[in-house]
């Protein structure tokens, strides 16, 4: 068994070598909320990635805008679950939020969703640069836990929506929603604790 | 009669997994202790299962591994899960150096030299909640955290200070994280404490018999539990006269230091840091070196 | 006699496990194999009901290994064999599932598996003979001391 | 003439008692006006309803009759048998005064403090508060020696000063009086007595039940006598 | 100096464990190594300590165990608990029915006759507690004797290998309460942790798997007066559960092979039902691994305690679920009374930085 | 005068309910027990508006549900129905124009327990109930201030000190532990330490029971001049017609879970209007 943990072949995203990889990546994005981390080369998008690094059975997805492949379900192992019930939700970010996922309890915050949202490009901008292509361009201001400052973050199609409905899920910490934010080459994450300011672009 | 082929960081994937969707978590909710399935270990519970557990499902191939306790790489805890890693994980390096290491295991201290960005230090807990002193409940303490509600340990401060004019907590030191949460920092002097409060590394707390994990992520408020008007104090290594003790090996003035009785009851110091101090050697032994 | 199918892996069982893997290994050689799933050797959960709310819970955990083959003669007749066996041995719970097929489909020399079997039947047998003995030898006949001891106390 | 502070027409109060299955009639039709600067005095023999005149207006009795009409310090017109128990509050805070015989109060409270409170309720700082009763307390021959300890010690014509002076103190626009000056000495009551002319004077409406006849003939500018209520009887024919 | 802490703990470690190895070969070099069968037939009681205390049937193992870790059995115990993390776990059986253990021992001291009567079975609750000297030099020769001996006499009737329930016969005069056929799914204490209020399965789990000391210990506070049960055993019975699981082929249900467990029922003290029923007994149950009698028993105890605590609040100890489940498990309680053997130095330092201080404090306030 | 506290129709069920259990239950059916699915109709319809400064008075005997209503209000248990709004005057007096509103059990658990910390006070009849005695009587005042955020170790031991004072606990016992004192030493402890943040809004439940006449009076004293120095509002809870004479303003009567009577002090007392009310002080004159 110790072979699986050896020099990555294919860097095949169902292996546990890449998903280890993967995992460290997606803690750097926790550990620095709005940083975005390049995927790292896996045979599969960083959405299917994360999905693989972090599911199994003992925990449950939803999947309300159906972006996983049906062939991927097994190899996920997953339990099936709604979005209002589901310890993860995957979801299109351009299309706008309309379910309220677990936010915990007072006692138990960690039984809250963390949401994985699909957007078109994700980017640190440096200077005035803005998200890379298509939609609508957000500019965000982040402060917070993990962040010397504020981090500027710009992302291309994610629905305000989801940021005003973000805003009343997190209102009363600990209770909240912890965000990751994917596209085609990385991701990043906004956990509760992300103070997100929304510059006019 | 039995197959002794361990998965790579000896933990099946499973299990790794639910270790680190617990580590997201408790980033994401700072100084929240997260439960999880702790597994069993090889060594006993209190030799430091639980920061073992997130070290292995945090490791990778190209690691560099520091492990600590009391400081020191050579303690004998630390000897017996250096050479457990060694063991179970094929390909990871170890090392002594606090500068070269990506992940840190340590119990009882945090190094002298301040960690970077790059780095990760994993805390062996043996109680992981502060309230546990004022109240043996704990479904009552879970709705004391949510609600943020450390009245009743201030009050055990309030009390300390009306009998002893001190607080009297010497190390496991309750520190406020985020503004929210209490955490016990696990049994770190208050000389260590302040290095959690904006630190660049993440720093993770395992405790695996009571099946907690908590974080305090980088650059994140960490403040001791302490009134306005009665100030914070770490370890005193001042001698009589008021003169800070050095380490009689390094000659530092500004660390840790353990106390040896010598046979005749002679008091001598020495870093508790031994790569500090080895540093601290060796700068001292250039810069005499130049002279000379 | 005929041992049911159910019953064939505890028969099996009593058996010393180089036995049983010889006798398959034998029918590996004129036969084809195929793991339909790959042998596994593990841990299972013991689920008890609770003899007082008849409430399900966890005992504890038992050794589990489990194998799925089917067998291919060279004129092409195929069976299906299986086993599920509280060891922590793939080979053995493999050969049993040969024997198993073998068995179960009557493949060209299943009447040496089926001796095996009657062995294994019968060390099971004398072994639970021995446990009879041991209740009988044990049994209080109250029968008798209702009768000596009507007045006496009962000191619990 | 200027309208009437109140306007009592057709009170009446009846007592059922539930567990007798009894009705016990203590006033019955009673009519009257109070003006501001005069004390209307109400007379008549005993069981003729005097007291459950006066506990009707401040509502320490639920009228089962009539209308008690008071116009407040703005005009505003309020009937007390309707009104709600925060706005009769709010009245017995700032308009309508109630002296009885007896006083009530803390036991370790200053006499001073006794007199200012209605003053401090009223929102007057403390020390303003104190004061003003301070004054009121020389006014009525109070010796200032008594002024810091509690009234519960007091004589009982001592005691009916502090009473009055709180009464008296927040200056209510209607005064309702229960035979103030019943037990004390001459000296004294001549001094409430003088009091009370000093309030109407200043424009006070008062309605007022004394023990002497003289006090009546002296200080009443109205008089209204009362007759005992019919009996139940009567009274429910007159319902039917 | 006296002491250098920077070095020698390598050494010090390695030479601990050939010590301890070179304790278990001893010095002369005469001794015969014990045989795994040996172990676990000779000290087959403490086999099933182990294997229940370690939450794996594995006799042969447990028999290494105690062989490794020279009879300790928190140790044997605790080395069987770390090999089951590094297995996968393959299933879960079905819910397995007791009435069908194959007995070797059945009593009741609630009845005097029980149907299918009482077994004493391999039990010393009789035997007299003098040292018999004669063990001190036996032979293969002398085992054979007793084995030939003992199966020689005739039995006197013949026997079914499965027996009713003393508490079918109790429940269907009424006298138990009604069971709730609840199909809740069972608490797995391996893999999540245990936050109070917790469903009596996890209890019954954590009790199973429980040091046998420990247990004992705060069932007896309940049995001497810290709690009022006052338990009857209805039965205890030792035999070998045979386990059901479904044939990979078929389907149909086999026996992958048998367990031996130690199972105990008591009644206690009655009480009114919560639904309009008449009161009947209440009920503790008992089970482990292996032939364990007092830790059935104490389990049964600590059953009905705990169900008593969790519905009228803890008046005791015993009836305290975070109290009882949280300090019965041998090797989490062992691990933590071993790691105060550990190295303290800075935690020490701190605490003496504080006395000295409070002291100097003290003394100035005089 | 300025409303404080607004209850509408506050309700408490325990146990199943049922569709009958309202109209089974209350003073005309002589019992709180449904006899249709056996809860205990504690309240039902409970509504009443307070002011600032006001001290109302919910009387009855045990079983009422008087007590219900405060621990309802003080959020230690959830009505079963009914809404209640709390107009904050201490924000309205820092905030400027309108005060904060609080639907009080509209709020989560932290919010509520914010509120029993800043906004809130509780004494109980008995004092284990409000006091911790593992600590010190000057402890359990800190606590409470610690509560509210008040981090200044100087400054809370001089507020525990002045309000040792305040309720006359002798300050050399400041550093001893409640269990030590006497019943009614207690009880003013638990008042100090009630009164700790100058809480606009103060529940008293029966807070005089059990305790000797002499020190009841004391107690009641000290409740009245300290409602007269603070103006705080309170709801006070008791069977006891003397304490409601005392103390209140206006009183509202229950049985069996019903208010059956509300209105001014002193017109209940001298001219009660339901029955009940009559033989209740009837029998106490």
């Amino acid at each position: 068994m110790n072979d699986l943990m050896q020099p990555l072949p294919g860097l095949d995203v169902w292996h546990p070598a890449t998903q280890q990889a993967v995992f460290r990546r997606l803690l750097d994005c926790y550990s620095h909320p709005g940083r975005v981390e390049a995927c790292g080369d896996t045979d599969r998008a960083p959405l299917t990635a994360l999905l693989a690094t972090l599911l199994d059975a003992e925990t449950s997805l939803a999947d309300p805008h159906h972006l996983i492949k049906a062939g991927d379900w097994p190899k996920l192992e997953v339990r099936s679950g709604t979005a209002e019930h589901a310890a993860f939700v995957v979801a299109n970010g351009t299309l706008a939020a309309d379910f309220t996922p677990r936010l915990g309890t007072l006692e138990s915050p960690e039984q809250s969703a963390t949401l994985l949202l699909l957007v078109n490009s994700l980017v640190n901008p440096l200077g005035n640069e803005q998200a890379r292509s298509g939609g609508q361009c957000l500019n965000l201001k982040l402060s917070g836990p993990g962040i010397p400052g504020t981090l500027k973050l710009a992302v291309s199609g994610l629905h305000p929506g989801w940021l005003s409905a973000r805003a009343d899920w997190v209102a009363v910490f600990p209770l909240g929603v912890d965000l990751i934010l994917c596209d085609s080459r990385g991701f990043t994450a906004l956990p509760r604790t992300t103070h997100i300011e929304l510059e006019v672009c | 009669m039995t197959s002794h082929a361990y998965n790579f960081g000896f933990l099946d994937e499973y299990a790794k997994k639910e270790v680190r969707r617990a580590i997201l978590k408790a980033i994401a909710i700072p100084g929240y202790q997260v439960p999880y399935a702790s597994r069993e270990m090889p060594m006993g519970r209190g030799f430091g299962t639980g920061g073992l557990q997130l070290t292995l499902a945090l490791i990778g191939p190209d690691e560099i591994v520091k492990v600590i306790d009391q400081g020191s790489d050579d303690s004998v805890n630390a000897v017996n899960l250096r050479q457990f890693i060694e063991m179970t994980c094929p390909g990871v390096s170890t090392t002594t150096c606090t500068a070269e290491c990506t992940l840190l295991q340590t119990r009882h201290r945090i190094p002298e030299l301040p960690l970077t960005a790059e780095q990760i230090i994993v805390l062996q807990v043996p109680y992981p909640d502060p309230l546990v002193v004022v109240e043996s409940s704990e479904n009552k303490r879970k709705t004391m955290h949510g609600e943020a509600d450390y009245s009743r340990l201030l009050v055990k401060l309030y009390e300390d200070i009306v009998k002893y004019d001190e607080i009297t907590i010497s190390h496991r030191y309750p520190t406020r994280i985020n503004g929210h949460y209490v955490i016990d920092p696990s049994p770190i002097p208050r000389w260590d404490v302040a290095k959690l409060n904006n630190s660049a590394a993440l720093l993770l707390f395992g405790a695996g018999r009571e099946k907690k994990i908590y974080a305090v992520p980088p650059h994140t408020r960490a403040e001791p539990l302490v009134f306005s008007d009665v100030p914070f104090r770490v370890e005193d290594f001042r001698d009589e006269a008021g003169q800070r003790r050095v380490c009689a090996r390094c000659g530092c003035a500004n660390s840790f230091l353990d106390e040896f009785v010598g046979d005749a009851g002679n008091k001598t110091y020495q870093c508790s840091d031994s790569d500090w101090c080895d540093e601290q050697l060796q700068r001292a032994e250039q810069v005499q070196g130049v002279a000379a | 006699m005929n041992i049911a199918r159910t019953d064939w892996a505890r028969a099996l069982g009593a058996l010393p496990a180089e036995e049983i893997r010889a006798a398959a290994a034998q029918f590996a050689r004129s036969l084809e194999v195929q793991d339909i799933s790959l042998p596994q050797a593990g841990l299972g959960l013991l689920t008890l009901t609770d003899s007082a709310f008849h409430q399900p819970f966890y005992l504890g955990e038992v050794l589990v290994a489990r194998a799925h083959v089917v067998l291919r003669t060279a004129d092409g007749a195929e069976a299906s064999g299986g086993a599920v066996i509280l060891d922590d041995s793939k080979q053995l719970v493999r050969a049993m599932a040969i024997l198993d097929a073998v068995l179960a489909a009557h493949l060209p020399g299943w009447e040496s598996a089926a001796t095996l079997l009657q062995r294994g039947h019968a060390v099971h047998a004398e072994m639970a003979a021995q446990r009879q003995h041991l209740l009988a030898r044990t049994r209080v006949d109250f029968s008798i001391l209702g009768l000596d001891e009507e007045e006496e106390e009962d000191d619990e | 003439m200027a309208k009437p502070v109140l306007q009592v027409d057709g009170y009446g109060k009846y007592f059922q008692l539930h567990e007798q299955n009894k009705l016990i009639p203590s006033s019955h039709n009673v009519s009257f006006s109070v003006h501001a600067g005069e004390l209307t005095a109400l007379v008549g023999p005993t069981g003729a309803g005097k007291s459950s005149v006066l506990k009707g207006i401040y509502r320490s009795y639920l009228p089962t009759g009539g209308r008690i009409l008071y116009r407040d310090a703005q005009g505003h017109e309020l009937d007390i048998c309707l009104a709600s128990d925060h706005q009769i509050l709010e009245l017995r805070r700032r308009e309508i005064g109630f002296v009885t015989q007896f006083l009530h109060c803390l036991p370790r409270q200053s006499t001073l403090d006794v007199v200012a409170h209605p003053l401090f309720m009223n929102g007057v700082a403390r020390e303003e508060a104190r004061q003003r009763a301070a004054e009121l307390l020389a006014e009525m021959n109070l010796p200032e020696r008594l002024w810091s300890v509690s009234p519960a010690t007091f004589s009982g014509g001592e005691r009916q000063r502090v009473n009055l002076a709180r009464g008296f103190i927040a200056r209510p626009r209607l005064l309702l009086l229960d035979e103030p000056t019943a037990s004390l000495d001459p000296e004294t009551a001549e001094c409430v007595i003088r009091l009370i002319e000093r309030l109407k004077t200043e424009g006070t409406a008062m309605l007022a039940i004394f023990h002497h006849p003289e006090t009546t003939r002296r200080l009443a500018d109205r008089v209204i006598v009362l007759t005992p209520p019919p009996a139940v009887e009567e009274l429910l024919k007159e319902m039917l | 100096m006296a002491y250098v802490a920077i070095k020698g703990g390598r050494a010090a470690i390695d030479g601990a464990a050939e010590a301890v190895e070179f304790m278990r070969a001893g010095s002369t070099g005469k001794e015969a190594p014990l045989q795994l069968d040996a172990i676990e037939q000779q000290l087959r009681l403490l086999v099933s300590r182990v294997i229940s205390e370690g939450g794996l049937y594995h006799p042969r193992l447990a028999s290494l165990a105690i062989k490794q870790f020279q009879g300790d059995t928190l140790e044997a115990a605790f080395a069987l608990r770390a090999y089951r993390s590094t297995k996968p776990r393959l299933l879960e059986t079905p819910p397995q029915d007791t009435s069908r253990m194959r007995c070797i021992r059945r009593i009741s001291s609630a009845f005097k006759d029980i149907p299918g009567g009482q077994m004493l079975g391999p039990t010393y609750d009789y035997a007299l507690r003098l040292m018999r000297l004669e063990l001190a030099d036996e032979t293969p020769e002398h085992f054979r004797a007793i084995s030939r001996r003992f199966l020689a006499a005739t039995p006197e009737a013949q026997l079914p290998a499965t027996f009713p329930k003393v508490l079918d016969a109790l429940r269907a005069e009424g006298l138990l309460p009604p069971v709730a056929e609840s199909r809740e799914a069972a608490f797995d204490i391996t893999r999540e942790a245990l936050t109070f209020p917790v469903p009596r399965s996890a209890a019954l789990a954590t009790l199973a798997r429980a040091e046998t000391g420990s247990l004992l210990g705060i069932a007896y506070s309940n049995m001497r007066g810290y709690g009022d049960i006052h338990p009857t055993v209805a039965e205890l019975r030792v035999g070998y559960l045979p386990v059901m699981l479904p044939h990979p082929v078929t389907g149909e249900t086999m026996e992958a092979g048998e367990v031996l467990i130690t199972e105990c029922e008591v009644v206690a003290m009655y009480e009114g039902n919560a639904a309009d029923g008449p009161p009947t007994f209440t009920l503790g149950y008992g089970a482990c691994l292996g032939h364990n009698e007092t830790k059935a028993i104490s389990m049964a105890i600590l059953d009905r305690a705990l169900q008593k605590g969790m519905k009228d609040g803890a008046a005791n100890p015993s009836e305290d679920p975070e109290f009882v489940l949280l300090h019965v498990d041998g090797v989490d309680s062992m691990g933590f009374c071993s790691h105060y053997k550990m190295p303290h130095y800075v935690t020490f330092q701190s605490d003496m930085d504080r006395l000295r201080t409070t002291q100097k404090k003290s003394k100035e306030r005089v | 005068m300025n409303k404080i506290l607004e209850v509408r129709n506050l309700g408490k069920i325990y146990g199943p309910g049922c569709p009958q259990c309202i109209d089974s239950t209350g003073p005309e059916a002589d019992t709180n027990l449904c006899p249709h699915c056996d809860s205990l109709v504690a309240m039902h319809g409970v509504s009443f508006d307070l002011f600032e400064g006001e001290i109302l008075g919910i009387m009855g005997e045990s079983g009422s549900g008087k007590s219900t209503v405060v621990n309802t209000l003080y959020s230690e248990q959830a009505p079963s129905a009914g809404e209640a709004i709390f107009y904050d005057p201490v924000s309205a007096a820092e905030g400027g124009k309108s005060g904060k509103q609080h639907e009080l059990f509209a709020l989560n658990a932290a919010q509520q327990r914010w509120l029993r910390n800043h906004r809130f006070g509780m004494v109980y009849q008995n004092p284990q109930r409000g006091l911790n005695f593992n600590i010190t009587a000057g402890g359990n005042i800190a606590e409470r201030l610690l509560m509210s955020d008040l981090m200044d170790y100087g400054a809370i031991r001089e507020r525990a000190k002045s309000l040792l004072a305040r309720t006359e606990v002798l300050l050399s016992r400041v550093d001893d532990l409640p269990k030590n004192f006497s019943g009614g030493m207690q009880q003013r402890v638990q008042i100090a330490k009630a009164l700790a943040t100058r809480p606009p809004l103060l529940f008293l439940d029966e807070v005089t029971t059990g305790l000797d006449l002499s020190v009841q009076a004391r107690i009641l004293d000290l409740i009245l001049e300290i409602q007269q120095e603070l103006k705080t509002s309170m709801i006070v809870v008791t069977h006891d017609l003397g304490v409601i004479r005392l103390l209140t303003g206006r009183a509202i009567v229950m049985k069996y879970g019903r208010v059956i009577e509300a209105g001014l002090t002193d017109q209940i007392l001298e001219d009660p209007q339901h029955a009940y009310t009559q033989r209740l002080v009837a029998s106490a004159l």
